[in-house]
């Protein structure tokens, strides 16, 4: 198979592979932050479902979960699926997967805050809302970033996952490049693809970890 | 032959071996070589504890057949009358254990289906023990070449690609069709404008479908699947709207899932099942070939067929 | 008038009574002094004061207006959110420990709540918080973060940023204790410096001296009482022979 | 299929994925420590091979890394593989991707150590190697316990990736359970087996740690 | 006999000159105090003495023993691998911060060292062991982690630990620096009962009025040379400029 075409091939699952990274970290950063508020709520019940949502989904294998959020509406519930509802499947599983590890990593974060900064903001009268987003959310992220930054580089690598319910993303693509080939070749190219994927993500966090620099 | 003796003796896991001319000419030696097979077959039972002293006896027995018969052959036909004989003590059978009802997970648990019970029989035949190996089908060809794997048996299609490996004869007419949900309205490759179909990476169907670029452009989009069951759950689910698969395998997959597919009776393609070896290895083909044959002549084949299709559904030897 | 009153206030931390039934009247331009020994209850005082803990029993108002009561039955009630959110902007309260927000340049953490809680100008606010730097010495600080400021100077940033507030009455827990010697006599002078202005304040402090020459109304608490309180002078020279040790203690270091 | 028969297999694939996740451990914890060894070493060109060795391994997808594994040998030097290589493959992949992630974590440990502690061991007379594993690597051990646990939780999950390679473990298995009866409940199952898993690993980790306690 | 001899040595860290030229002699059973001003270069020259500093010039000798010589080029060199082995087993260091073993018992913090490095009998260690710790007052705390000990407690099985190995010198970096001064009496204490058994030991020490009493000689150093030495009471009444503004300082605390 000529090269060209190989690269071609494998640019096309590289980009699949980008955007289930990007729409992964669109969703799961935010939803992230509601599953620890439910993890640290004050009602019970609400804080053990959001206990147990949270082992399962890390004490399970993705593969595992991507399966089931494909399937499970149909098998579960009788619903119909649509056809775009792969790549949907696909970015549910990533994020709500995602959601329960940034969850842990933001309540690590927000229980190492110092209760001055609570009682601080108390006493100069801001509500309990613009407590949190205002004076600790930022302080939060600055502690946090050093293990979003571990998360997001095993999100690059996970990406391949996506082909448990085969998404056409880099790694699919190139096992198929490599059974019509029959080479290495396109293993080693995504490889190499993965890793520059790595590098880059590696540097942009550094840089964000530069910008919030700016205090102690 | 001394070296090949003791490298047996070591239980290397040679798969395939060929014995020197002069053992075949006499039957003192064949004796000689059914007892080494025959102590080495217990080795092996007691390791896996499958097989049983009697099974082993009339391997042997079977064995003793086999030698006649080759030597019997040898005279006949021409072009292999320089080797008759072929000693295999383990056939390794790959296939794609999500493919109903060719290689699957029976429901005890062990891997059954047709082509595996052929597989049995025929290494039963040939004195081997075959073993089962399930692997990632658009692996395959990765999987035989580099040894793990004698053949590809597992209603694996020869049409189109006669020339990447040593083929045994066809011994099964096979047709990739589409199948689609009978409630979907598709009756015709034409209704298929504009729908999504999968088709399994690497497979028969695919490569069909690659030369047909007027009907797959009419497709909404051709999805490549990993195997065959998610095609099928897809399908259910009305996440595509078809299935570009093996008749053999859609229609017993309809009968099994008891859900309304309809198979469209356009067929994309007329094509053969056969077993794929090694390029190049052609012993082990045949004497594959010349236990199907037999099995052909002597109804074994039929009735096999029979058990999974209901009826014969072979064309070996007809 | 009566700034701060509080009324037979009592808090527990589980068993452990540690305010039992503590009067205090702080009038307005007043400064109240209150030492003691460690453990003896004048952080949870104050913090109570401060409505930063909930009360057990007793009475606690502003200018009049009551935060907290209590009723014959001894339930303990707090006034509405909307009250206390009242009453809160009529206090301030300076930390031990600074409690600046690091992510916050100097001028921002004394700006931002009086623009986003008190919602007033901010241009306003701005010219104010230049003007109450400049009263801390402080005016070329106004962009530094708070980890490029010495303890002293984050300590004064926390006294402007509480004062930004216009509050009727200032906290202090302890101010200086963080603070090596000589970044403790800055603060101190910028407390008198305030008290020269008829600010009132109530200061938890263990700088006998500072107590002495600065406030007008001295309390002394042990175990969750108040011992006894008074004019400084009658105070220092009391004696109460608990008290006595107490400040010979002090002498000796 | 029978509930019972589908457990039963299901078993099996469970030992299978126990037999990677403990192999793995008994080879990667000790060559993590050559890695480490070789990161930390003074000899410029070892380091940087480690260097570049850690980050290919954990810049690409252990999928990648296990068919490279697997069949590289062909590939790249013709050679022959055995049915019994398969498994060998998986451990060799683990170990390898493993290791990469264990140096880094006992480097961190290391560089941790106070110099102080090397400092007193010396001048107490301590060789070199005494002084590493008598001294330094017990607290080592105590320290990076947290950050092991949570790799050894993750092994769990990536067990499942053996099926890349068409090892028969449990997710394959029940990958060929739900092709063989039409139906997820073979998916569900192994998900209960993979969190069940996951809590007695992690029980054990906690029982290890609390041992570790008896000093601070 | 001299048991420790340096020798014009120097010692850089970079471009920083941190010992410049520095002799000292240290005879049996002698009590050196090495004093003065922080970054005086005293713990660098402890450190060289106690080899875990390599040094950039000069002469280190024990017991007449040459651990490091520099020749006529100024090139160091240091004593082979197995004579260095030997020449350490003649000194002990105990260190600021204790860095006692903490995942070792007090006993084995005390007991390792002997028995793995020295190949000495267990049992004949372990007696020596308990009769070390009984001098220490720690008889109690033998099966104790150094993290149920206080500070003060620490230190002293660290002294234990360094006498263990039954040194010839001991080397002590301000023992009680990390220590509150209720603490700090027990360690100088120890040090006391040291000298009193003649245990030839060089302190560096911030105590003025400890170094004075206990001492036999007073080495006072500053930018990287020795300013004056000898007797205590010589030096501490030394005319030297220098010296009197140092002294008067620590007067004043
Ligand atoms: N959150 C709490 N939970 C339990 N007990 C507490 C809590 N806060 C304070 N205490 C206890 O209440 C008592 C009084 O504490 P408080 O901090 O008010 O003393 P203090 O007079 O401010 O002492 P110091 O001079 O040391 O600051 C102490 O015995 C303390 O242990
Ligand atoms: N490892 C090092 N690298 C660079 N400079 C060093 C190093 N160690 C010490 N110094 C510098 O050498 C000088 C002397 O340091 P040293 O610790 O010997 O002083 P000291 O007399 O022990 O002071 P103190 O009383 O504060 O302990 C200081 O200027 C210090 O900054
Ligand atoms: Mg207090
Ligand atoms: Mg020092």
């Amino acid at each position: 198979m000529d090269i060209v075409v190989m690269l071609a091939k494998l640019a096309e699952g590289m980009a699949k592979s980008v955007g289930i990274f990007g729409l992964t970290l669109l969703f799961s950063l935010p939803l992230g932050l509601v599953v620890t508020f439910g993890r640290m709520s004050k009602n019970g019940v609400l804080r053990n479902i959001t206990k147990f949502y949270i082992s399962v989904m890390r004490g399970t294998p993705l593969m595992l979960q991507l399966m089931v959020v494909y399937f499970g509406p149909f098998y579960l519930f009788g619903m119909k699926l649509s056809t775009s509802y792969r790549f949907i499947a696909v970015i549910i599983g990533f994020a709500l997967n995602y959601a329960a590890y940034f969850a842990e990593i933001y309540r690590s974060g927000i229980e190492s805050m110092p209760t001055g900064q609570y009682e601080a903001a108390r006493l100069l009268g801001y509500s309990r809302i613009q407590c949190f987003f205002v004076i600790i959310l930022p302080q939060v992220i600055k502690r946090i970033l050093p293990s979003v930054t571990n998360e997001v580089i095993t999100l690059v690598k996970d990406t391949s996952l996506a082909f448990a319910i085969s998404e056409m993303e880099m790694f699919n693509v190139a096992k198929g490049l490599a059974a019509a080939s029959t080479s290495m070749v396109p293993l080693v190219i995504a490889g190499v693809f993965y890793y520059i994927f790595n590098f880059l993500v590696a540097f942009v966090m550094e840089f964000i970890e530069k910008k919030l620099n700016y205090y102690r | 032959g001394q070296d090949k003796e003791t490298e047996k003796a070591g239980e290397t896991p040679a798969k395939t071996e060929a014995v020197t001319e002069e053992a075949k000419t006499e039957a003192a030696e064949t004796e000689k070589k059914t007892e080494a097979a025959e102590t080495e077959k217990k080795t092996e039972a007691a390791e896996t504890g499958e097989e049983t002293e009697a099974g082993t006896e009339e391997e042997t027995k079977s064995d003793k057949k086999i030698a006649d018969k080759v030597i019997a052959e040898s005279e006949t036909k021409a072009e292999t009358g320089a080797k008759t004989d072929f000693k295999v003590d383990k056939l390794t059978v790959g296939f794609d254990q999500d493919f109903p009802p060719m290689g699957f997970i029976g429901d005890d648990g062990e891997y059954t289906g047709f082509d595996l019970e052929l597989a049995a029989e025929v290494a039963d035949r040939l004195g081997a023990e075959v073993v089962y190996q399930p692997i990632a089908w658009d692996m395959k060809d990765a999987e035989l070449s580099s040894g793990n794997i004698d053949c590809i048996w597992n209603g694996f299609t020869m049409t189109d690609r006669e020339d990447e490996y040593t083929w045994s004869e066809p011994y099964m007419k096979n047709d990739q069709v589409f199948v689609v949900r009978a409630d979907s309205g598709i009756a015709s490759e034409a209704d298929l404008a504009g729908k999504v179909v999968d088709v399994q990476t690497d497979s028969s169907a695919q490569r069909a479908l690659a030369g047909m670029s007027k009907l797959t452009e009419s497709f909404g989009s051709l999805n490549p699947v990993a195997d065959y069951n998610t095609a099928f759950m897809e399908l259910e689910a009305g996440a595509v709207d078809a299935v570009a698969m093996d008749s053999v395998v859609a229609n017993y997959q309809i009968e099994k899932r008891g859900a309304d597919f309809n198979v469209l009776d356009e067929s994309i393609a007329a094509e053969e099942y056969a077993i794929g070896f090694k390029k190049g290895n052609e012993e082990l083909r045949d004497a594959v070939q010349e236990k199907l044959d037999e099995m052909a002549a002597d109804g074994t084949l039929a009735e096999i067929s029979k058990k999974w299709f209901g009826e014969d559904m072979t064309i070996l030897g007809k | 008038m009566n700034y701060l009153e509080m009324k037979n206030v009592k808090k527990n931390f589980g068993d452990l009574e540690v305010i039992k039934d503590i009067s205090l009247t702080v009038r307005q331009g007043e400064v109240v002094a209150v030492i003691g020994p460690s453990g003896s209850g004048k952080s949870t005082l104050l913090r109570c004061a401060t409505l930063l803990e909930s009360m057990d029993g007793g009475e606690l108002s502003y200018l009049g207006e009551k935060a907290v009561y209590t009723d014959n039955d001894g339930k303990v009630t707090y006034a509405g959110a909307d009250e206390l959110r009242k009453i809160r902007s009529n206090f301030g309260l300076v930390f031990q420990n600074f409690n600046l927000f690091p992510h916050f340049s100097v001028m921002k953490n004394i700006m931002d709540a009086p623009v986003r809680v008190q919602k007033r100008n901010k241009k306003e606010v701005y010219e104010e918080a230049k003007q109450l730097l400049d009263q801390m010495g402080l005016s070329d600080k106004e962009n530094c973060y708070p980890y490029q400021l010495s303890g002293g100077q984050q300590q004064r940033v926390s006294i402007a940023r509480a004062l930004a507030l216009k509050p009727k009455v200032l906290f202090f827990d302890e101010p200086t204790s963080a603070l090596d010697p000589e970044l403790t006599g800055e603060i101190l002078k910028v407390i008198k410096d305030l008290a020269a202005r008829h600010m009132t304040m109530v200061i938890v402090t263990h700088e006998m001296n500072f107590a002495r020459n600065v406030a007008n109304h001295v309390v002394f608490m042990e175990n969750g009482v108040i011992v006894e309180q008074g004019e400084p002078e009658v105070l220092f020279n009391s004696t109460n022979p608990r008290m006595k040790d107490f400040f010979g203690k002090f002498h000796e270091v």
